[in-house]
């Protein structure tokens, strides 16, 4: 915080007291806390407004129509570029009342059918085909076979790495596994191995969300601290003047 | 005709869909056009979708205000903050000056100390985990979180003490072996459950779009 | 590589099509029996006492956009959606749905209308019950404490997807001892939500809503089409381990 | 009709009694029964076979019971009363015991009535399935002549677990019960059936949806067979329609209208059309998805047809003797279907209770006798009361153990249930956080404490001496970079994070900069770009060495396209300089021949989320060529795209993640940043969370030993 204008001044204290608004939720929920979020809520929203505006539905359909001129738009090119989009959105603003929410349907579908797509592609072609593969890649020769002068600690421990990794994924996945047996005593259980595979799948899903949760942990923590750090400088930069 | 509506809409679910599925798989131009062009149309309409959503949202809020519903001088706020920004970002576009303090010094300071709440809620969750939850498992949890951390934070002393540089060694083989091999099955996992759901959408098992 | 992926996929999808359909088809001279999910058989028991409590009972669908492949568990939490609002048209105050995604929310809007009016209480259906809280990811969350405080939230499920942010959603629910069950796609969110949450639906558990909260047998055939293909690949996966072992290249 | 046998204590009553003389039960119940028969025709049969069998069921081994129960009552009496679960007259008997007509199929027609009668062109044929029902269960007693002996051992069990059962029949949730009726019934008719008829009663009540449901469900899959819905159930209307007789109406109508008269049902003939039209998309809360699949579609239709009704509802038809059967019959008859929505709406229970296995059977049983009649899931007594018995008949048979199991399970777990409900709800009462505040104020006190002693580098915590195993071939891609191509830069993070990833990505965009690399950046969230000139404006000049492209929105769809074609997806640049000015930010000289993603000479994305990170991964992989892609990660995310980076063919080239790499890096520039300013606030943090968590598994482990099993484990592991 090097010299402030009046106005940074005046938005640093701001962001100060809503920093300590917000932080006030420690004590539970109380009217600065709302205060600040809704103020907070009502800003982001904004802002999300005026961007979709300009970055999408200026240049994506007010601008066409602009620039095309009524007769432009009449064009076939113009169909699918402009017509349609119009006609789709026109039908999604019927969803404003009520009454007429029943014909938007329509534009919906689309999205959701999109976006099921999507879904559905990206899972393959990103995740599966190429987790897959490389879950089988785990144990290459080059793994296996210990490099021209290496300890062979260091080869044990790839291969054992290897392993561990190859295990993990295996049984990890057979976790989640829903289907079961319908046992004796009418429980759904899964076979003897099944269970055993469960359990060490179990235990690498802890060990996963441990590590992943302490993660987080230290990325909130450099968090709390940036915020502390801020208000520390927010008040030396006012005692200061 | 109720009963016909769903169909139109079930028929532009899975027919939009179906197409840009197709052009995962297929490099054929046709395809690949019109899943260009029905992902353009989705991105206007989610954005479009958005304004309703806001529209939504002013509408809920300003019920509350007109009714003098508890607490409606935060909606009041709500409201009051929402116009301004709304109309200052179209007035002058979202990359002039003021909406620029606007996020430095409301919506940034406010995001950042939400995230700073949260490490109290993740510290507050794994001190209770292990006595709230008797299983092995969160044991195997907490402990490894704290492994992790050992291994992530620095040490006031010793810390470049060979166990400090071991835990960091053991803490990198944890997280890019043991935990990367439990996360790529998660992936996977993930996947699976996410197709399907997916399929279902363009079966039209699932039209949350309406019947 | 690419080319690969293409037939690969293709065949991968086809599968998948073909599972579905199949146990849909055999589904009902070869019942499925599924392991029990603490969350999901809790959840019911809870929304009962809610609803006869006069509670609210409120479900997010985290503040994934429809288009986005981060709406997978936002459609898992629709179809579970239905089932609830169903079971909670008639109480004094009705399932509440929110999302951090305008489409999203009128999805919500649209899933509770058809529940509704399957329930003959199309007279009861409030537009409102399906809100955007706010389009920002933490602008969402952050207007969760306030909504479960107004609302009278009891029972808090959060499915759909979330970023670290959802941790916070979950504990905002458990500040005000409502029973929280949450699931998401994103492992990181997952991870979190773990600990915060009284009930998490870790790893693909959320989008097993549909069958274990009985939405219909084509959710129960999926499932079990999921877990065809999970056998599959993981012995895909042991079989292709041995043969790059053996320096075979796939 | 003259009077109604108490379901408790089995003693007559008048017919309008509300309670029992006797024993007190409520009778009146039955009455619920009547709503069902809303639901739509096509649903009904969807659900015949189930019920039907259900239905006799009940009569069957009632049979055996009351044979010692209270062997002077005629069979005749009670079976109808037990299953038919109104009092229904003896008359009504002589006319079954006619039309022993139909052969094993028998069962399956038992709920005909419910729908048949509306395509059977005379009244008389209601009564028909009913006719069928002593029928074949005359020849199930036949087989089961030699299983007498045991017969009678089951009884003698049966008085006192009725007992016992009734007692709880008020607590307990009444859908979970309905479950047991088919499980257990079906395996006796079974014995009477041709073999795969065993399969298809034996099996499908575990799944009943799946029986109900699977036409419907297919049909959407298959080249949307749903499309041809709506004509559909049309078809079948004629045939009701057709069916004038005051009985149809009564059935469709008399449910939902008046309780239980349906000598009005003349009356209501003409109402009775549009009933059937809306009544078609409507579906019981229990069945929603039937709903969703089968509103008004045809594949009911269509099972009907292929499967079950051709052979014997033909059959039927002609053997049907044209008899009078009042209409009370036809209705009473039609009581055990699934209850309409409404009603069911406003018993949670039944939607979830039984989430696994059994669930489905619930979906479509319902209790054919005593006070609970006609309501779903009612914990059946006597089916429950056979089961012990029938497991020890039947052992070597599969299905019909699993059913018995399954129900001993059923009954476990609703007595569990029972049990869990009171202390779960007793939870919700407010408690005040200590911990949380104790927990917080340590914290802030621990973060703030370096911060406001404000010590200088290398005091307190000493900075990092090791490195992260990727940031040696991080440095080598970031200087094998050639000056030509610009880096682009993905701020893909909520303002949340900056605090954590400004201080991260931080040193790169520094280091990129500094080799004068030109920066190009993007995001897919609203307030990326406002972050990225947050950060880049401290390292280099607005327009010169970096120009922000803006905000990318559409999500994961946006990224796609912009992957594939950057220049069309997005057009206007963002807080461009003065001299740019309503130009797209393509025009920047830094953009210059830059047409595809490949074109870029790095990518860059900085992301906290697993899915952003992802989506880039995935979404742009076809499109990125040769072009390296480095990973700016939240610690969080680190180990999910991991993966990514470890594969056979990484879809990842480089990960930059965590304060202490941040550090590294900043040490590796030879300049103190962000990162090392904040590495004693970060350690005390640290030190704290690690000690705290630690005093919670101390606490927790005590709890262990102390209370052992006290509370119940919320383990995941199943079975």
């Amino acid at each position: 915080m090097a010299e402030l204008t009046t106005l940074d001044l005046v938005g640093t204290i701001t962001a100060a007291l809503l920093t300590v608004m917000v932080l006030s939720y420690l004590l539970g929920d109380n009217l600065f806390f709302r205060l600040a979020v809704y103020l907070f809520i009502g800003v982001a929203a904004g802002y999300a407004g005026s961007i979709a505006w300009y970055n999408v539905i200026w240049p994506g359909l007010i601008d066409p129509l602009v620039s095309q001129g009524l007769a432009g738009i009449l064009q076939p090119s113009n169909i699918v570029t402009i017509i349609v989009p119009w006609l789709l959105i026109l039908l999604l603003l019927l969803k404003v009342s009520p009454a007429t929410s029943r014909y938007g349907g329509l534009p919906l579908a689309l999205l959701v059918g999109v976006g099921a797509a999507v879904v559905v592609g990206g899972a393959i072609t990103g995740t599966l085909i190429p987790q897959s593969l490389a879950a089988m890649g785990t144990l290459t020769p080059s793994t296996l076979l210990p490099q021209a002068g290496e300890e062979i600690i260091v080869w044990f421990e790839r291969i054992i790495s290897a392993i561990i990794l190859l295990l993990a994924t295996v049984t990890t996945l057979m976790y989640f596994r829903f289907t079961a047996r319908r046992s004796a005593t009418g429980e759904a259980r899964r076979s003897k191995l099944e269970r055993i595979a469960a359990v060490i799948g179990q235990v690498f899903i802890a060990i996963t969300f441990g590590v992943i949760y302490a993660g987080a942990l230290a990325a909130t923590v450099v968090i709390l601290v940036e915020r502390i750090q801020f208000l520390r400088d927010v008040v030396s930069s006012l005692l200061t003047g | 005709m109720k009963v016909r509506a769903n169909l139109v809409l079930a028929a532009t679910a899975v027919g939009s869909g179906i197409f840009v599925l197709l052009g995962y798989f297929i490099d054929h131009e046709v395809i690949l056009t019109l899943r260009l062009i029905l992902m353009r149309w989705s991105v206007l309409l989610a954005a479009v979708a958005l304004f309703l959503g806001l529209f939504n949202l002013l509408t809920v809020h300003w019920s509350k205000v007109s009714e003098q519903e508890k607490g409606w001088p935060y909606s009041a706020v709500l409201i009051l903050a929402f116009l301004v920004t709304l109309i200052l970002g179209l007035w002058f576009g979202p990359d002039n000056q003021t909406l620029l303090m606007l996020f430095n010094y409301i919506q940034l300071p406010v995001e950042a100390s939400l995230m700073a709440l949260l490490t109290i809620s993740l510290t507050v969750a794994g001190f209770r985990l292990v006595s709230r939850r008797r299983d092995p498992f969160s044991l195997i949890f907490v402990v490894v979180v704290m492994l992790v951390l050992l291994g992530t934070g620095p040490w006031l002393v010793a810390s470049d003490s060979d166990a400090y540089i071991l835990l960091g060694q053991l803490r990198n083989w944890v997280a890019q072996v043991w935990a990367s091999g439990g996360a790529r099955g998660i992936l996977l996992g993930v996947a699976l459950g996410a197709i399907l759901t997916g399929l279902r959408v363009l079966l039209a098992v699932d039209r949350p779009y309406g019947d | 590589m690419l080319g690969s992926i293409d037939i690969v996929g293709l065949l991968v999808l086809l599968l998948f099509l073909g599972l579905l359909l199949g146990f849909a088809a055999v589904g009902r001279n070869w019942p499925a029996v599924f392991r029990p999910v603490p969350g999901f058989e809790e959840l019911g028991t809870a929304i009962e006492r809610a609803v006869e409590a006069g509670e609210r009972v409120h479900l997010s669908l985290g503040t994934g956009s429809v288009i986005g492949s981060d709406s997978a568990p936002a459609l898992a939490g629709l179809a579970m959606l239905s089932r609830v609002a169903a079971v909670t048209t008639m109480s004094d105050k009705p399932v509440v749905v929110t999302a951090g995604d305008g489409a999203m929310a009128m999805l919500a809007q649209e899933t509770l209308r058809s529940a509704y009016q399957r329930a003959k209480a199309s007279e009861r259906y409030r537009p409102t019950s399906g809100r955007m809280l706010g389009p920002t990811p933490f602008s969402y969350v952050a207007s969760l404490p306030i909504l479960i405080a107004t609302e009278d939230v009891s029972v808090h499920i959060l499915a759909g997807s979330f970023g670290a942010e959802g941790a916070l959603a979950a504990d905002f629910g458990e500040r005000q001892q409502a029973f929280v069950i949450a699931g998401t796609d994103d492992a990181q969110s997952q991870a979190l939500l773990y600990a915060t949450a009284e009930y998490p639906m870790i790893g693909e558990e959320i989008f097993a809503g549909g069958a274990y909260l009985n939405v219909g047998p084509l959710h129960r055939a999926s499932l079990r089409a999921q877990d065809a293909v999970r056998m599959l690949i993981v012995a895909l996966i042991l079989i292709g381990t041995v043969l790059h072992a053996l320096g075979v290249s796939l | 009709m003259a009077e109604v046998r108490c379901p408790m204590c089995s003693k007559p009553n008048p017919e309008e009694a509300e309670v029992c003389g006797i024993c007190g039960a409520r009778l009146k119940p039955l009455i619920i029964d009547q709503p069902p028969q809303e639901q739509p025709p096509d649903k009904s049969e969807e659900r015949r076979p189930e019920q039907g069998v259900e239905q006799e069921e009940g009569l069957d081994w009632l049979g055996r019971i009351r044979a010692e129960a209270e062997s002077e009552a005629p069979k005749e009496e009670i079976e109808p009363e037990e299953t038919a679960d109104e009092a229904v007259s003896p008359d009504w008997l002589g006319r079954l015991r006619e039309v022993d007509t139909t052969e094993d199929e028998g069962p399956p027609d038992g709920e005909v009535p419910d729908w048949l009668s509306a395509f059977s062109e005379d009244v008389g044929e209601v009564g028909e399935p009913e006719a069928a029902e002593p029928g074949w269960l005359e020849r199930i007693r036949e087989i089961k002549a030699t299983k007498a002996a045991e017969g009678e051992e089951e009884a003698e069990p049966v008085d006192d677990w009725l007992a016992r059962l009734r007692e709880e029949q008020e607590l307990i949730p009444e859908d979970l019960g309905a479950d047991e009726i088919i499980p257990e019934e079906l395996p006796l008719p079974a014995e009477t059936l041709a073999e795969e008829e065993v399969e298809e009663h034996v099996i499908s009540p575990i799944e009943p949806m799946d029986l109900s449901l699977e036409p419907s469900e297919i049909a959407p899959s298959e080249a949307m067979a749903d499309k041809e819905a709506p004509p559909e159930p049309r078809d079948i209307l004629p045939d009701l329609t057709e069916a004038a007789p005051p009985v149809t109406p009564s059935e469709v109508e008399l449910p939902s209208e008046v309780v239980g008269e349906a000598e009005e049902a003349a009356e209501r003939v003409d109402e009775f059309e549009t009933p059937i039209e809306d009544e078609l998309p409507h579906v019981p809360a229990l069945i929603l998805d039937e709903g969703e699949e089968t509103i008004g579609e045809q594949p009911s239709g269509i099972d009907l047809d292929s499967i079950e009704l051709p052979g014997w509802l033909s059959e039927l038809r002609e053997t049907a003797p044209p008899e009078e059967v009042p209409a009370e019959d036809t209705s009473l008859d039609l009581a055990p279907a699934t209850l309409p929505s409404w009603l069911e709406a406003m018993r949670p229970i039944a939607t979830f209770r039984s989430a696994v296995e059994i669930e489905s059977v619930d979906e479509q049983v319902v209790e054919s006798a005593g006070p609970l009649a006609g309501l779903q899931g009612v914990l059946m007594a006597e089916p429950v009361v056979a089961m012990p018995r029938a497991a020890t008949v039947g052992a070597a048979r599969l299905e019909v153990t699993e059913r018995q199991y399954a129900q001993a399970e059923l009954l476990h777990r609703m007595v569990e249930e029972e049990e869990r409900e009171r202390p779960a709800a007793a939870a919700h009462r407010p408690r005040v956080p200590y911990l949380r505040w104790a927990i917080g104020f340590l914290l802030v006190i621990a973060v703030a404490l370096p911060t406001i002693l404000s010590f200088r580098v290398g005091e307190g915590f000493p900075l990092p001496s090791y490195m992260p195993r990727d940031l040696e071939s991080l440095f080598k891609l970031v200087e094998g970079i050639s000056l030509e191509r610009p880096v682009l830069a993905v701020f893909d993070y909520t303002p949340g994070y900056a605090g954590e990833l400004n201080a991260v990505a931080g040193p790169l965009l520094e280091h990129i900069m500094l080799r004068g690399l030109r920066v190009v950046t993007v995001s897919t969230r609203p307030t990326g770009p406002l972050l990225a000139e947050g950060l880049l404006s401290r390292v280099g000049v607005n327009g010169e060495g970096y120009v922000h492209l803006g905000y990318l929105s559409g999500g994961p769809i946006a990224v796609q396209l912009f992957a594939a074609a950057p220049r069309e997806t997005i057009s206007r640049g963002f807080l461009l300089p003065g001299d740019m000015e309503s130009q797209s930010g393509w025009q920047s000289p830094i953009l210059e021949g830059v047409s595809q993603l490949s074109d870029f000479g790095l990518v860059v994305v900085i992301t906290a989320g697993t899915d952003s990170a992802r989506t880039w991964v995935e979404q742009a992989y076809p499109w990125r060529g040769e072009t390296p892609l480095v990973m700016v990660l939240s610690v969080g995310t680190e180990p999910m795209i991991r993966p990514y980076y470890e594969a056979l063919e990484p879809q990842v080239d480089g990960i930059l993640t965590g304060l202490p790499a941040a550090v590294n890096y900043e040490q590796y520039l030879g300049r103190s940043g962000n990162a090392i300013a904040r590495w004693n606030a970060f350690g005390t943090g640290m030190l704290t969370i690690e000690l705290i968590l630690l005093a919670g598994v101390i606490y927790g482990a005590a709890l262990w030993l102390l209370r052992p099993r006290a509370v119940e484990t919320r383990s995941e592991r199943d079975g």
